[in-house]
């Protein structure tokens, strides 16, 4: 990598090389993404206003965004330790969520 | 008070500075008032609290706080303009006198409050109580220092200076002695080829006289400043806290000693030497168990202590049943007490005015209200139509000015030429807009009857005090209007922020009257207070409200003393009728 | 190896500059993409700024020690406007408090010491030759650089500094007309902390993927220093956290400059309503800026936890009591620290509920904290400890966490905090933990590293002094707080005035202020040791301290590259300190091992041969999410 | 002994040193891990406008009580606010708000125009990823043309956002005031939209430069494509997080 007497610093070339998998998995995501969003539009029209429709609403949010994440940004195909290292503190947001909603439904009743 | 060890150095090093000549003086440093009214002391004493009550939170004799500092106002202005500035700075200003323009915008535009309803003879006491303070003067009130205190005027500057540089000049003396002692240890240490001093067994020793000596420090510590810290909570949660916090300082105080101990222990006794070997030791998985264990075991205790506490404190069934409304602004605090009907009326920071500071939802103040705001935007209009003559005026008149008042003067035109003045009015119009649109909204949409319920009529406000019956949970509601404020009751061990639109409350049953404390502590000046914990504005450090708790008995007579905010001036028959109407409809209520 | 090195100019276009042959002094000394260079930078603007903020607790010191006295001196610095008659003024005492934390908190003890340590050490202790990306590196620098100047600018300015308090809450912080430092000051306030946030950003990415990416051949992640994990974790702590922060002042910008109402409610203010503004939270800031904030405490406590454990170890020559259990404090206290914001505002007006979830997280908290408190202490004992400056200020550090860390249990306690919220008990508190503690952090490792910084050291002697006065000075400051705090005298106060009883405290704030400007005075040693030593101290052998860990097997003279050759190999953990195999009490990481060691310790000691490959590794969640969430392995 | 275990070390697990432990390269790791630090800002705004959200009572099922619309701006409404579809007490249902389509004034079409832009967006992801691909095969011409339609894609789905904005600015929405609801709804919708608005114009322009580059010949002679799968990361995670403004703003 170095040379012994070099004193310059090269920084880390190491790009994996990595080979086409084709196309169909692209178009399968695609495919399934499409239909998600018009059943958003579908649901929204007919499933009444409830807690649950919302809840519908954003489970299907939550698949999108793992298509998008596992298929489009590769994730699928990464090794599972850095899945786990870019997802893992992904959770640390569950509980500024829990807590501003709850503090949210707070201000509502006072 | 004891005059500690930092007494001594206070005194040692600042001979010059601590000739604080406190006012002590009983009788008045003046003999005749520009009010005109003869001088004494019982209207000093007056216009002193009343200087305390409304005054002291933006302004003091001889700082600058919000407002200036007020010493020698009377040589500044007229005793006609002071009167007329105390009452209503706004219609003064409105009124375009120069003077009171000029004293507003060299304080940063900061709006003062209005008092118009002070009495003739209250302004003049108060003019009077300022006029004494300027001139070193006082009540014979003790006050420990302070912005609200009469202090002589500053030290001679020269003398301070010269203790200054004398200090400088011991201190660089001291560093220049150090230095050398260094370079010549050093020096030696680099002849001989080793070091001089044996740094790693001073080091070790010294450690070990730190933790001795640091350890006596700690108890005399507890012993004299632990005197001096809240005496026993005048509450009943209160106590409950103060036992969490004892049992807290149990278990924490162990811990401290112990590790403390064990720290400075093992760097004396195994200091390094030469020749000798550490014990190779890496780990042992049951002592980490163990010492993960106890702490765990430890903080289970003081956790379900803790969630108990502060579940009881903040979950009392008992809340609502009697309710003060505490209003925090910058920078002071007014409270309202439900009427006769024993409920507070709405409220509205919509509707705040000079005649209604609380915002108290009554119709007729707020249908007043709305030809007020209208009057003013027509004003601001006009204004804003003048601002082009108004700049030609300041051009032409900014030959010949210098210094501070040329500035002044620039910034204005600036203030003119790059729309900023413009805008500003344009803001304060449409502010004014909104105003009127959402009083109206609110008089008039189906909930107005609700709102506008005549509850708050005979509600009553007080600026001085807080009177509250013992052994009676009542509930603090508070509210504020301007930016964060703290509600700190130090002895009654509660704390809550006030925060504008949101609701905050404490529940507490206080267990002491002001009179027993009083007697227990065997001091004779001895109060609660309310004071704001949450940074808010320059005058953060001097927001207070006094709270008395009076035997039932007391209290009742207290408050059949004080007379409804609304109900006041009820010299006007219609309001009678509706106090009236309001007692009745309750009744049937009930 | 199977990796194809390639030359690319890698992400960013830039990294080509790697390749320059000839410096001048721009990019040796101002524009150097040289992580120990860019180190020297952070570690000097950090002291910079670190005077001042000294400076400035000094001046306010000053008002609290002698509120009636004028010190002419006041007005020739700061102007009659600040201190008229040498009277500190009361808006420009809550500027000076606010700039002080603020300088403290973030320019000093965040990049201050995280920003040279990490840019330091990393690369020097994992084996790499550099950063992953020297430039944003640089830009990292760079962005920190124009953060600081704007701050200082601030200060200077005709309306004054932001004075809200450095947690700057609005509705103060959103309204310009509330005080005079919520005008111009406040923006530039802001803007600075926009860019700090880029900084803290731009540094966190390159420290994490340095760490992950760029260790040398046998540095398993269970054989990096104790340092290491503790800048690790402070950098996923920052890239984590500041993003809310971000999130949080981009509301309060559109506050205060865009009419929007998200903080702000209710308010009528300088006799008139802002109107437009209702509806919103000032609670809801507060959540945004402690979900930064508490996380910022411990991105300011660990790295000096880190440092402290490498030096205990290097000069108690013991190996660092169970490495296993402070890394997984460390993770622990990271991971903890997201979920104990609320203990903030325990009394601000949130949900007692949600009260009571955060108390119990918070106390939990306390338990890694004590882990690693008694391993230091396991540490030491039966050591040979050679009290190096360095190891001076750990020892202390050690004792401020302490003294510091068990008043937090009283103040995690929700019920207690009632009564301590917002009183001198916090300040004496957060001083003693975050304050002193990581103050000693940083000056422990600027004395033990200076050799690696300069390739001198600095004087013993003016150490010792400085450590001493420093160490019973500080002492001095914080500790009687406590007890003003328990009288019930709220923080941020002018003077202690507004009630009678709060007189009694005066003696004792000449005290402090005595104190404070004694320990001040030692900085002054600190200061004249650190830059005489660059050009004047004693010159340094390669290995002064005789430790274990790479960084001093590097050579001394300025190398982009850190080594001439090829970059060592790790056999062995950093801690083999008086291993009983060796005749010296230290054995360098990149010794291969014997063969026949008795592995009294740890796996760490043994060599990583294929036979051992399955020994489970520190972080190692991998095997457990491959299953929980059904990804395939690669 | 030594080069032995040097031999061994460097073959052995994940992350024992020496080597990548995920595989990647620096610069995609860094990528990855900015991406994880954005994805807390916009949470943090996202959580915010939940916060926000929940202090308000839910919108009120009122679709069927609108009949036919007419919906010229002011009328429109006028009339909502007067059945009380629209009041600053409670937040508003976004298919009122957001119902119009270009060219095709006075229609009911709530959610018709917002998942034009989501399809939009979603292509142009698709493009992207076409072009990631591409690259992988070292196909300079194919990688240019998805680029190409990518930075369409963008520029579309940034056309339609401003057509939006002017829409509502011009039904009387500010930052300050909004005619359907309480003044949040607006502000945060300028806010999270804005936020993710400036993403994507970011991305636009890293689009560009890799376009420009990939025709320029740059990446085939560094050897790889990386680069364009580095701000094809990006792009998807703005795609990413406008399922999510998408669910919260426009859904629920």
């Amino acid at each position: 990598m170095h040379t012994d007497n070099s004193n310059e610093y090269v920084p880390e070339t190491y790009v994996p090389h990595v080979e086409s998998q084709g196309t169909k998995e692209i178009w399968r995501t695609l495919t399934i993404l499409g239909i998600l969003t018009v059943v958003d539009i579908v649901l929204y029209f007919a499933m009444p206003l409830t807690g649950f429709r919302n809840v519908v609403f954003i489970l299907l949010g939550i698949i999108k965004a793992y298509y998008i994440v596992a298929s489009f940004m590769h994730m699928k195909h990464e090794k599972v330790d850095l899945a786990a290292c870019i997802l893992v503190p992904i959770i640390l947001v569950f509980g500024l969520i829990a807590g501003l909603l709850y503090e949210g439904n707070f201000w509502l009743a006072s | 008070m004891n005059k500690t060890l930092s007494g001594k150095l206070k005194k040692l090093l600042f001979i010059s500075s601590a000739i604080l000549l406190f006012g002590s003086a009983n009788a008045a440093a003046i003999k005749e008032s520009v009010s005109g009214k003869a001088v004494d002391d019982a209207t000093i004493a007056a216009g002193k609290t009343l200087f305390e009550g409304k005054c002291q939170s933006c302004h003091a004799i001889n700082n600058k706080l919000v407002g200036p500092a007020l010493k020698d106002v009377h040589k500044r202005r007229t005793y006609d303009w002071l009167t007329k500035w105390i009452r209503n700075n706004e219609a003064l200003r409105k009124s375009g006198d120069k003077d009171a323009i000029a004293v507003f915008e060299a304080n940063n535009k900061a709006v003062m409050s209005a008092f118009t309803d002070l009495k003739d003879d209250e302004v003049a006491a108060l003019v009077m109580y300022i006029e004494d303070a300027s001139a070193g003067g006082g009540v014979a009130v003790p006050v420990a220092g302070g912005a609200t205190d009469v202090v002589a005027a500053p030290v001679d500057p020269q003398v301070v200076s010269k203790v200054n540089w004398v200090l400088i000049f011991l201190f660089l003396l001291v560093g220049v002695i150090l230095f050398m002692i260094v370079k010549i240890i050093d020096q030696v240490s680099t002849i001989r080829g080793k070091d001089v001093i044996k740094w790693n067994d001073i080091n070790a020793i010294i450690f070990l006289i730190f933790m001795i000596v640091g350890f006596i420090v700690c108890v005399w510590e507890f012993y004299v400043h632990g005197k001096l810290v809240l005496p026993e909570a005048a509450t009943e949660h209160g106590r409950k806290l103060d036992q969490m916090f004892d049992i807290t300082l149990f278990f924490t105080g162990f811990v401290f000693v112990v590790t403390e101990f064990l720290l400075f222990w093992f760097a004396y006794k195994y200091r390094g030497r030469k020749g000798k070997k550490a014990f190779f030791y890496s780990h042992n998985n049951k002592i980490e168990a163990l010492w993960t264990l106890i702490p765990a075991v430890v903080l289970t205790v003081l956790v379900i202590g803790g969630l108990k506490t502060w579940r009881g404190i903040t979950n009392n069934p008992e809340r609502d049943k009697f309710n003060v409304e505490v209003f925090g602004y910058q920078f002071g605090w007014t409270a309202r007490y439900p009427g006769d009907d024993g409920k507070l009326g709405k409220s509205n920071w919509n509707l705040i005015s000079n005649d209604n500071l609380l915002g108290v939802a009554i119709k007729d103040r707020a249908e007043n209200l709305i030809p007020v705001l209208e009057q003013d935007i027509k004003d601001l209009e006009k204004l804003k139509k003048e601002l082009p003559e108004k700049l030609e005026e300041l051009k032409t008149t900014l030959g010949g000015l210098v210094g501070e008042e040329r500035k002044v003067h620039l910034d204005k035109i600036a203030e003119i030429e790059n729309g900023t003045a413009k805008s500003d009015l344009e803001k304060t119009i449409s502010n004014r807009t909104i105003q009127i649109n959402r009083i109206k909204v609110s008089l008039e949409t189906e909930n107005a009857k609700a709102f506008y319920d005549n509850t708050g009529l005979d509600d009553i406000i007080v600026n001085n005090e807080i009177h509250i019956p013992v052994n009676k949970t009542v509930t603090f509601k508070f509210r504020g209007r301007d930016v964060l404020h703290s509600a700190y009751i130090p002895m009654f061990r509660t704390q809550i922020n006030v925060v504008p639109g949101l609701a905050t409350e404490v529940v507490f049953k206080a267990i002491e009257t002001t009179k027993d404390k009083k007697e227990k502590l065997k001091k004779p000046d001895f109060e609660y207070w309310l004071i704001c914990a949450k940074i808010c504005g320059a005058a953060h450090f001097n927001m207070k409200l006094k709270i008395v708790v009076d035997t039932e008995a007391d209290y009742k007579k207290w408050i059949s003393s004080q007379e409804g905010a609304f109900t006041k001036k009820a010299e006007a028959p219609a309001e009678e009728v509706i106090k009236k109407d309001t007692t009745q409809k309750t009744l049937v209520i009930n | 190896m199977s990796q194809t090195a390639t030359h690319n100019a890698n992400a960013h276009g830039h990294d080509d500059h790697g390749h320059h042959h000839k410096e001048n002094f721009f990019t040796k000394y101002v524009f150097s993409q040289d992580h120990k260079m860019i180190s020297k930078q952070f570690l000097i603007t950090g002291i910079i700024m670190g005077c001042l903020g000294m400076i400035m607790s000094i001046l306010f010191r000053l008002q609290l020690a002698w509120p009636d006295s004028s010190f002419p001196i006041l007005e020739t610095l700061l102007g009659s406007k600040w201190a008229p008659g040498g009277k500190l003024d009361a808006s420009f005492y809550m500027g000076l408090v606010t700039i002080h934390g603020t300088i403290m908190v973030f320019f000093v003890l965040t990049a201050g010491l995280s920003g040279t340590f990490s840019n330091l050490l990393i690369p020097l202790q994992v084996g790499a030759r550099d950063m992953a990306s020297p430039f944003m590196n640089m830009l990292s620098y760079w962005f920190f650089l124009a953060s600081s100047v704007v701050l200082t600018i601030s200060v200077f300015i005709e309306s004054g500094p932001a004075s809200g308090g450095w947690t700057i809450y609005p509705p103060l912080s959103a309204l310009p007309k509330a005080m005079p430092g919520s005008g111009a000051g406040m923006t530039l306030w802001l803007v600075a902390m926009v860019l700090f946030i880029g900084s803290a950003l731009l540094g966190g990415i390159n420290y994490i993927t340095t760490v992950l990416n760029m260790r040398t051949k046998g540095m398993s992640m269970n054989r990096m220093p104790l340092t290491i994990w503790a800048f690790f974790f402070t950098a996923i702590l920052g890239l984590l956290s500041f993003p809310v922060l971000l999130g949080g002042s981009l509301l309060l910008i559109f506050d205060r400059s865009f009419g929007t109402s998200f903080y702000l409610s209710d308010i009528f203010l300088n006799g008139e309503g802002a109107l437009a503004n209702s509806g919103g939270s000032p609670i809801l800031f507060q959540h945004l800026f402690w979900f930064l904030g508490h996380p910022e405490v411990y991105i300011i406590i660990l790295p000096a936890l880190g440092i402290t454990s490498e030096i205990i170890a290097v000069n108690a020559r013991k190996p660092i009591f169970g490495y296993t259990a402070m890394v997984i404090s460390i993770i622990g206290i990271a991971f903890l620290s997201f979920i104990v914001w609320g203990h903030h505002m325990f009394v601000t007006g949130m949900n007692p509920l949600l009260g009571l979830v955060f108390m119990v997280f918070t106390l939990i908290i306390a338990v890694p904290s004590a882990v690693k408190t008694f391993n230091y202490l396991a540490t030491l004992w039966r050591g040979n400890i050679q009290f190096t400056p360095g190891m001076m200020f750990a020892i202390g550090l050690v004792s401020f966490f302490i003294s510091g860390g068990l008043t937090g249990i009283f103040l995690g306690n929700a019920a207690i905090d009632i009564q301590l919220h917002d009183t001198y008990f916090v300040v004496a508190h957060f001083h003693l933990v975050m304050g002193c503690a990581a103050i000693f952090g940083m000056m422990a490792g600027i004395y033990h590293w200076y050799p690696r910084l300069y390739g001198r050291t600095m004087n013993k002697t003016l150490g010792y002094m400085h450590f001493w006065l420093t160490f019973i000075s500080a002492y001095m400051v914080f500790f009687p707080m406590h007890f003003i705090g328990l009288a019930g005298v709220p923080r941020r106060y002018y003077q202690f005035s507004v009630l009678p009883e709060f007189g009694v405290w005066d003696d004792v704030n000449v005290l402090i202020t005595m104190a404070a400007i004694l320990g001040a005075a030692a900085q002054l040693l600190f200061l004249y040791n650190f830059f005489s030593s660059i050009f004047f101290g004693k010159k340094s052998e390669q290995n002064p301290w005789k430790a274990n860990t790479l960084e001093w097997t590097a050579p001394v003279e300025r190398i982009h590259g850190n080594w001439p050759g090829a970059i060592p190999t790790v056999y062995r953990w950093p801690y083999d300190y008086s291993h009983p195999d060796y005749e010296d009490d230290f054995v360098l990481q990149t010794v291969p091992d014997k063969g026949n060691e008795e592995s009294i310790a740890h796996s760490q000691t043994a060599p990583v041969t294929p036979e051992k490959t399955n020994s489970p590794e520190v972080v190692h969640f991998s095997a457990l999410l491959l299953r929980w969430l059904g990804l395939r392995n690669a | 002994m030594s080069t032995d275990s040097s031999a061994t070390v460097s073959t052995t697990r994940t992350w024992s040193g020496g080597r990548s432990p995920f595989d990647v390269s620096y610069g995609k790791l860094m990528m990855w891990i900015f991406l994880l630090s954005d994805a807390f800002t916009f949470s943090s705004l996202l959580v915010g406008y939940g916060a926000v959200r929940f202090s308000y009572p839910a919108p009120e099922p009122l679709v069927e009580k609108i009949a036919p619309m007419s919906h010229v701006s002011h009328e429109f409404v006028d009339e909502m606010q007067h059945i009380g579809a629209f009041s600053e007490k409670h937040w508003p249902s976004p298919d009122l708000v957001f119902n119009h389509f270009p060219f095709l004034h006075g229609i009911h079409l709530p959610l018709m125009f917002v998942s034009l832009m989501t399809f939009i967006l979603i292509f142009s992801s698709v493009t992207m990823v076409l072009a990631v691909e591409a690259g992988h095969r070292m196909d300079k011409k194919k990688v240019g043309v998805y680029m190409f339609y990518t930075i369409l894609g963008g520029l579309a789905f940034l056309g339609c956002q401003a057509w939006e904005w002017t829409q509502f600015i011009t039904e009387g929405a500010t930052l300050s005031h909004n005619p359907f609801g309480p003044a949040h709804f607006a502000a945060l919708f300028f806010m999270v939209t804005g936020f993710h608005g400036f993403h994507v114009f970011s991305g636009v322009v890293l689009n560009v430069i890799a376009y420009i580059s990939a025709k320029n010949g740059v990446y085939e002679k560094r050897g790889h494509y990386e680069m364009i799968e580095k701000v094809g990361l990006y792009w998807h995670f703005v795609d990413l997080v406008w399922v999510f403004v998408f669910t919260f703003f426009y859904l629920i």
